[in-house]
């Protein structure tokens, strides 16, 4: 039962989309309910599995003589977790849609994308080998890529969409080579099977072990956007909203932390330590603190809300590569509550834009508040789990997070302190602009409550952003829970500080922006650089001109001339001078033959007789 | 009497003549002449090998000679036949000089 | 029985040239693909391939059989991938009343040579019928080519009879060298060359094959052939025919291991140079069909990197990975290449342009041709779930096979790490092409174009078919390679299926010890 | 009966023929012809009993020899006399224009009486063993070949050839005859099989001081190589091939190198085999082979008429040859000897060359014109000739899976398998490889035009009937012979 269960949770999604793609072309409507359909389905399904024992199935997938290649499914707390995450998410986002994207006319190919997608989130989680994480990876990505590319008629989507894959394209070269070395190392591609088989390797070959590490941390750095592979998340918002809420917050760029929780999970916290953890670890907190500077110079709604993402997976990563005693719990522990309340800011945005006919400027918002209050609750109710205030999920895991930093690595908890006074600090900007004061837009004038089919998905998720938190919840729920090593106490230092980091950001937020209509440091060279996102993109235009097209132009050049003119066509043009030249000794004329002939004998003979 | 060497010598030389003729000359006439000649340069060589390669009763061997009677035969049809032919030539083109034998080249 | 397989086809031409209707042809040449389809799957059902005593002997001394049987695994998916690629070709394209016939017989010529070449048992044979598309290929891209048609047949007879005669060269060599007197392939395995032969032959080998197969830098004949030559020639070609090289070479290394390791350096650049020279190459094109032209040669490096992987271990034994991860990766391969050529046709009837400036938005108006290509272009950038994936991740895994971790990288895996990177490369131009052709604002040149009509669509749908099957089943495929497969899994049939153990021991002593615990 | 009755038989039938032409009032050209091949058919008969002469008639089986290769080759005489007969009447039309009386077949009698005497000399020098009967059975082809090349009495070209090829050919008859007297005066004999037993003995004055006997084969070798058609000696092909009438040239291309051949094979067979001489041999027949290679092939590139081109190619597949011989190889269990594979490409040559030929017969009738550019647009106006065309030219190129492939490929083969012993033969080897890529480019010219080029007019090309049944059962014949060559093993006795 447990079996069958599984293997339908992985595979329901995957015929639901083949159903639609194949046979459903013409008829949308029956398409979408096929897909929510499976995608509630599976949701019961992880419901029903949080209660099963811890199991493994595998099946093979190919075989090379006594080499097999596995499909296997792993339950365990972990995966557990996360697919309560993955579908619960994924549900309310399907129930978001059906409203948000009833316009759309190719709607079902929309859904037909959200069903691949969570056929591939699915089975990114329940992985129980690293060649079968890839497969799903890869296929998480591609439907990232269909996704974004939603709307491909836009110059823009389309270009997003193809960033991103070719951005996660990147990190998985690195990604794939880590496999393949940890396979080298630990003499295995499953996850059950690694535990143990490292500590005997990992003393005498620790540096290449941390290479190895550092390599699938490649993986993640593409899949959850940490720099410098950042630059695809936010252009990936040019996809429809819903999208963005599912896919780039709540599950898919989670995929990151997860897979490294995963590998520290089975193959043992040693393989961690020393330098791979500690870069992990500062790769994630300098994300954290970029993104987070970014975020605060913003005026695209969803691209305040998308730096904000990459900034939190920051504090994912940075945990998960502390290697401390629980941290990487605490990193799972955010991903988990941070998926709920990132679900519910999306969808929220979502909500807005849609009400504010498209309009996702937050300079031309304003005054939501009176024309869209339970929208509004719903979105203060996320924003303020976001920033961490006491009693809501996003308070506990973040203060999770803090207390292994700053156990661990002193430096990268200044670091993540900072990133928590911006934190209030942006979003409070983003509050008080989008949602107060009076309406300086067109659309925002005219916006009113969304239907009831959107905001019940915002309702579940608000609930869920307050409740996700409390232990009780947590330990239910979240993958792989940790109950923290001492209760929560108000003398703590770590609290007392990321409390006044709180207060700094929301007063300095309040103070700046009430009553504005333009952003007032928007004149400020510093915050330019911001704003211009540290010209991150820019950079990367120029290197791929130099290094990737100006090469291919000479490589070509080169083929063609070389290669192709030089050598070729030489070989071929001597062939046919020197047939010319024979053609030349026919002239026709018989004693010239015959003296060839005479030539001819008399080199013989002086070849055989006298140089003998 | 004269020895091997001194005939191989005149019957070399006279084999060096006709193929001089043969590159030097344009009559066609004389160029056939001069093959001829080659031939008979040929055939001196043989005659004298065979003279000169006396057996053990102290004859010459004859195979020699034999050979010799074949090539004279063998160049009387061959100057017949190619007589016609350069005579059917002069008649077609009026001239009998190589010079003017190259339309076919390349 | 076999021969029937290749029989098949010329019987096929026989008809076309002793018929008088020239609309029958394309049916024709259809219904033969069809029945050889059928053949084969019979064949193998009833279990008939064919030994050697059955084969007719056309030369005494050194002996040479006619044989032709479906000699192992290998044999029979290339097999498979030349009837399924030939009975899409089939349907795919068209051209004037006057040349039907011609286009008819060319291509079965072609489909038949290739299926000869990759079901003879007997070396003599196995070289000959490759041969039989040079002609064909000639006429069909001198008269229905794009472009600089003239040019580009010349080109492409001439490097191919180069790569032959080279090739010709290392067999004969390594016929003599073996001192057999028989050239079946059974036969020569029982021989031994002399190792200072080995490291000539191996070389010749490696240089003819891969003239073949568009080594770099053997590789600028490949490219304008493909993008010039009539769209079932092109598949063809690309999907098959080149493929013979490498199947050559898989089937010839046994002979020559030592040789082979002997220039496994050369390989090594040689592939890096396919890989990341031409795919930087790719990268430039401007046109669809040279860029879909390139990027088949850029694939090729990946298949040679499992060739590679084979010639470090020295034996199928020592990689169990390498061979079958080649071999699915050239069928994969081949169904893609063929699939996308025949997509890029018909972009060009529709739209009358290939230059991708000049295209762009075309999902809106033919979504159906958008998704079948979309489909291809994944999959030859190596999507999961389709063909090509499986057999790109295990050519990956054979190359990291042999690499011990205590050992620094050896130059395989220095490749393989490479051909990762070429995965980006790939991926970079085939999304650029994709998102000319179909996303974006509509181009000058596609402001009306209509969707595939039905017969249109079937020839892709069915390559993307066997795409998906064999993507998601790569055992079917890998099923057919050998029994060393079927051995180990009755063995582990006694273990619960988690302890399976992957482990890249070289030692396969410590390997079985493992497996037993 | 005794072999040589069949060189007899066929000379008599060769002057019943002369004596049917001068006496027979109104002789028809076609009774000529009949009986002509009719007679020569009739001698397959007796090739296949006759026996060799007996060892006690020692004046006679000193001059003559009779074993398998023997036999071969005067088969192959046989047939390719009948094939060219039979090409010869498709060409009377041309023929006619051009002799006695233009336009009526008086004077074209002996047309069809010469090819007879030309092959009992070819048959003869198929069992020649002596030098005496070498020369003779070589001067009897070659005086009678001085008469065919000139027969177009009326065309310059036919003339100009005539007269070359008579010129140049008597200069290679005088350095045979003088090479011949050398070989003779340092061995004291004429017979092969003596000078094998002298030339192979250590001690004596031979093995001292081998000069003498170097001066002479070369010689001998190199107007042997005017037969065959190799460097230097290959200048007059060219021309004459062009301007000979296109029967007599296809003669000259198969019958007459093919008795080049084996007359080259004999005379070489005792110089290989011996110790002192073997190195030199080796080296000239590797440098004929090479230049010869060299030469053929890509000369053959620029050509544009097509009898010249078959001109070089003829050149170029006796580069393929001396390739063989020069990786001189006696045959073991395993492999052909050289006698085979010779014999092999040769019999291989004729059914492909003389195809070319009918075809090229059949396109001048229809178009008065040599030159490639007279098979624009073949494809078009008649597919099946263009088809057979389009086989045959891909046979010569070698392509596998016709007869032209089987015959390079053991010619490669041979080449390579000695090529362990001795090194400078992996030159030949890549000179030829080289060789066969240009080959593809200048057959394939001619398939271009077949297929690419758009025709002058829209007309049929009409096939006469012998011509068709020749050329489909030639071109069948190539692809039997590229799949199943084992027939051919069987005749030469494998």
């Amino acid at each position: 039962m447990l079996e069958l269960l599984s293997w339908t949770m992985l595979l329901l999604p995957l015929c639901s989309a083949a159903v639609i793609q194949l046979l459903l072309r013409e008829m949308a409507d029956t398409a979408i309910r096929i897909s929510v359909g499976s995608v509630a389905a599976t949701f019961v399904i992880a419901l029903l599995l949080l209660e099963s024992e811890d199991r493994t199935l595998t099946v093979q997938w190919a075989n090379a003589g006594s080499f097999h290649i596995e499909i296997g499914l792993i339950i365990d707390d972990l995966s557990r977790g996360m697919m309560i995450v993955v579908t619960g998410v994924g549900l309310l986002v399907h129930l978001f849609s059906l409203a948000y994207m009833k316009e759309d006319e190719a709607r079902g190919r929309y859904f037909a994308g959200l069903s691949i997608f969570m056929f591939s989130m699915t089975g990114i989680v329940l992985a129980s080998n690293f060649i079968m994480m890839f497969i799903f990876w890869e296929l998480v990505g591609f439907s990232s890529y269909l996704l974004i590319g939603h709307w491909f008629q836009k110059d823009s989507a389309a270009e997003a969409a193809k960033k991103a894959f070719l951005v996660n394209r990147i990190g998985d070269f690195g990604f794939m080579i880590g496999i393949l070395m940890l396979w080298g190392i630990l003499g295995t591609f499953a996850f059950r099977e690694m535990a143990g088989s490292a500590t005997v390797l990992v003393d005498s070959n620790s540096t290449l072990t941390g290479i190895a590490v550092l390599l699938v941390f490649c993986g993640a750095l593409g899949k959850s956007a940490q720099v410098p592979l950042h630059v695809w998340l936010p252009d990936a918002m040019e996809g429809p909203t819903p999208v963005s809420a599912l896919i780039h917050a709540a599950t898919m760029v989670a995929a990151g932390v997860y897979m490294l929780f995963r590998l520290q999970f089975s193959a043992g916290i040693e393989i961690f330590e020393g330098f791979a953890g500690t870069t992990i670890a500062w790769v994630g907190g300098i994300t954290s603190l970029l993104a987070a500077l970014m975020a605060t110079q913003q005026d695209d709604i969803k691209r305040v809300l998308a730096y904000s993402t990459l900034s939190q997976l920051g504090y994912m990563v940075m945990a998960v590569g502390l290697a401390g005693d629980h941290s990487g719990e605490a990193g799972m522990f955010h991903l988990y509550t941070h998926a709920w309340f990132k679900a519910l800011l999306f969808l929220g945005s979502g909500a807005v834009i849609y009400a504010c006919h498209h309009e996702q400027n937050i300079w031309k918002m304003g005054g939501l508040f009176q024309r869209m209050r339970k929208t509004t609750i719903t979105f203060a109710i996320g924003t303020a789990a976001l920033m961490a205030i006491y009693p809501l999920s996003g308070f506990w895991s973040k203060e999770q997070i803090l207390e292994a930093a700053h156990h661990d690595q002193p430096v990268l908890f200044w670091l993540a302190i900072i990133v928590a006074t911006l934190t209030p600090f942006y979003m409070t900007r983003l509050f008080i602009v989008a949602f107060l004061g009076k309406s300086r837009g067109h659309g925002a004038q005219e916006a009113k409550e969304v239907p009831p089919i959107m905001l019940y998905p915002l309702f579940a998720l608000s609930c869920m952003s307050v409740i996700a938190g409390f232990t009780p919840v947590a330990e239910k729920l979240s993958p792989a829970f940790h109950h923290p090593s001492h209760s929560f106490s108000p003398t703590n230092p770590v609290f007392l500080i990321s409390l006044a980091a709180l207060l700094i950001g929301i007063s300095s937020g309040i103070l700046l922006y009430r009553g504005r209509d333009s952003d007032p440091l928007a004149g400020n060279r510093l915050f330019k650089v911001f704003r211009n996102k540290f010209y991150f993109d820019e950079a990367y235009l120029v290197l791929v001109r130099v290094f990737q097209n100006a090469v291919a132009v000479v490589v070509h050049f080169l083929d063609d001339f070389v290669i192709g003119n030089l050598i070729v066509g030489g070989l071929v043009r001597s062939a046919s001078g020197v047939g010319n030249l024979f053609r030349k000794l026919q002239s026709g004329n018989l004693q010239g033959y015959a003296f060839l002939f005479g030539a001819g004998i008399i080199l013989i003979i002086y070849l055989t007789v006298f140089a003998r | 009497m004269a020895s091997l060497q001194e005939y191989l010598f005149i019957s070399g030389l006279l084999f060096a003549i006709g193929l001089a003729g043969v590159l030097i000359r344009r009559n066609i006439i004389v160029i056939f002449m001069c093959l001829e000649l080659m031939l008979s340069a040929a055939n001196l060589t043989l005659v004298a090998f065979s003279r000169f390669n006396t057996g053990e009763n102290g004859l010459p061997d004859y195979n020699g000679q034999v050979l010799v009677f074949f090539i004279i035969t063998v160049a009387a049809a061959e100057v017949a036949v190619g007589l016609a032919i350069i005579v059917a030539l002069y008649r077609a083109r009026q001239t009998v000089d190589v010079k003017d034998l190259t339309s076919m080249r390349g | 029985m076999t021969a029937c397989l290749v029989l098949t086809p010329l019987i096929g031409v026989i008809a076309i040239l002793m018929g008088r209707d020239p609309k029958a042809t394309a049916r024709l040449t259809t219904t033969v693909m069809l029945i050889t389809g059928i053949l084969l799957a019979g064949l193998w059902a009833m279990g008939i391939r064919e030994g050697l005593s059955m084969d007719p002997i056309v030369l005494n001394k050194p002996e040479i059989r006619l044989g032709l049987g479906l000699y192992d695994g290998m044999s029979v998916i290339m097999m498979l991938l030349s009837v399924t690629v030939a009975f899409a070709a089939a349907r795919t394209g068209s051209c004037e009343k006057r040349h039907e016939a011609l286009w008819n017989i060319s291509l079965l010529l072609i489909a038949a040579g290739a299926i000869g070449a990759f079901i003879s048992t007997d070396l003599f044979f196995f070289y000959a019928f490759h041969e039989l598309a040079l002609i064909p290929t000639f006429l069909m891209i001198g008269i229905l080519g794009r472009g600089e048609r003239k040019i580009i047949a010349w080109k492409a007879t001439i490097y191919l009879a180069f790569g032959s005669i080279v090739l010709l060269a290392g067999l004969l060599w390594l016929v003599s060298s073996s001192g057999t007197s028989s050239l079946a392939f059974e036969d020569l395995l029982k021989t031994s060359i002399p190792s200072e032969d080995q490291q000539g032959i191996a070389l010749f080998l490696i240089i003819g094959f891969g003239t073949l197969v568009s080594l770099f830098p053997f590789h600028s004949w490949a490219a304008p052939t493909y993008a010039s030559a009539p769209a079932p020639i092109s598949m063809l070609h690309a999907g098959v025919l080149k493929k013979f090289g490498l199947y050559g070479l898989l089937r010839l290394h046994p002979l020559v291991p030592e040789g082979m390791s002997h220039w496994l350096n050369l390989v090594i650049v040689l592939l890096i140079g396919n890989i990341l020279w031409v795919g930087l190459v790719t990268i430039n094109q401007k046109r669809l069909d040279l860029m879909l032209g390139n990027s088949s040669v850029m694939h090729m490096g990946y298949i040679f990197l499992a060739f590679a992987a084979l010639i470090e271990a020295g034996s199928e034994a020592e990689n169990p990975v390498a061979m079958p991860a080649a071999i699915l990766l050239m069928f994969a391969h081949g169904v893609t290449i063929a699939m996308l050529l025949g997509l890029t046709d018909r972009i060009e009837k529709k739209t009358g342009t290939l230059d991708l400036r000049n295209l762009g938005g075309l999902a809106s108006l033919t979504p159906r041709l958008a998704f079948l290509f979309g489909l291809a272009a994944m999959a030859s950038i190596g999507l999961p779930g389709l063909a090509n994936f499986a057999g790109e991740v295990m050519v990956f895994i054979a190359g990291f096979k042999g690499w011990q971790a205590r050992s620094g990288m050896g130059s395989v895996q220095i490749a393989t790490i490479i051909a990762l990177w070429g995965l980006v490369i790939s991926a970079v131009y085939m999304l650029r092409a994709y998102r000319k052709t179909f996303q974006g604002p509509k181009g000058s040149h596609t402001t009306k174009a209509e969707d595939l009509s039905p017969s249109e669509r079937k020839p892709a749908i069915f390559l993307a078919f066997v795409l998906v099957i064999v993507g998601i089943f790569p055992n079917l495929l890998l099923g057919l390679l050998g029994d060393s497969g079927s051995e180990s899994s009755e063995s582990r049939e006694l273990q619960p299926p988690s302890k399976q153990v992957l482990l890249p021991d070289p030692e396969p002593k410590s390997q079985q010890a493992i497996l037993a615990n | 009966m005794p072999a040589y009755w069949l060189e007899a038989t066929v000379v008599i039938l060769g002057l019943i023929l002369l004596l049917m032409e001068a006496f027979g009032k109104s002789t028809s050209r076609e009774l000529l012809r009949r009986v002509a091949i009719g007679g020569l058919a009739f001698t397959l008969v007796p090739l296949y009993f006759a026996v060799a002469p007996s060892p006690d008639n020692a004046e006679l089986s000193r001059f003559y020899i009779y074993d398998n290769w023997a036999v071969f080759f005067k088969l192959l005489a046989i047939v390719a006399t009948i094939l060219v007969l039979l090409m010869a009447y498709d060409y009377r039309r041309v023929l006619n224009q051009f002799t006695e009386e233009p336009g009526t077949d008086h004077g074209t009698g002996e047309f069809y009486a010469l090819p007879v005497f030309a092959c009992a000399g070819m048959m003869w020098m198929a069992s020649a063993r002596d030098l005496v009967s070498i020369f003779v059975s070589l001067e009897l082809v070659t005086i009678t070949f001085y008469i065919l090349v000139g027969y177009m009495r009326r065309q310059v070209g036919s003339l100009e050839a005539g007269v070359k090829y008579l010129i140049l050919g008597a200069l290679s008859t005088g350095f045979l005859v003088y090479g011949m007297a050398w070989i003779y005066g340092v061995t004291h004999t004429t017979n092969l099989a003596e000078i094998s037993i002298a030339i192979a003995d250590p001690d004596s004055g031979i093995a001292a001081n081998p000069s003498p006997l170097f001066f002479g084969l070369s010689l001998m070798l190199l107007s042997l190589a005017f037969k065959i058609g190799a460097v230097p000696m290959h200048l007059w092909i060219p021309d004459v091939y062009q301007g000979a009438p296109t029967p007599i040239t296809a003669f000259l291309s198969v019958g007459s190198k093919a008795a080049g051949f084996i007359v080259a094979l004999r005379i070489l067979e005792p110089f290989f085999a011996s110790e002192i001489t073997r190195t030199q041999t080796t080296l000239i027949v590797l440098i004929m082979a090479g230049l010869t290679l060299l030469l053929g092939n890509l000369a053959a590139i620029a050509q544009t008429n097509f009898k010249r081109l078959l001109a070089y190619s003829s050149i170029a597949h006796a580069g393929f040859i001396l390739l063989a011989i020069a990786a001189w190889h006696p045959g073991d269990a395993g492999s052909l000897s050289t006698h085979q594979v010779v014999s092999l490409y040769l019999a291989t040559y004729l059914v492909i060359t003389l195809g070319a030929f009918f075809v090229l017969v059949v396109v001048r009738n229809s178009e008065s014109s040599d030159e490639i550019s007279a098979f624009d647009g073949l494809g078009q106006r008649n597919p099946s000739l263009a088809a057979c065309a389009t086989i045959l030219l891909s046979a010569l190129a070698g392509l596998p899976l016709t007869a032209g492939f089987i015959g390079k490929f053991f010619a490669f083969q041979l080449a390579i398998s000695s090529a362990s012993a001795n090194k400078a033969l992996w030159l030949g080897v890549g000179i030829g490889f080289i060789g066969v890529a240009a080959s593809f480019y200048y057959y394939l010219k001619v398939v271009r035009a077949i297929y690419w080029r758009e025709p002058a007019n829209e007309e049929e090309v009409p096939v006469p009937q012998i011509s068709r049944i020749v050329i489909l059962s030639l071109t069948a014949l190539t692809i039997l012979f590229g799949f199943w060559p084992n027939p051919i093993l069987w005749v030469i006795g494998g």
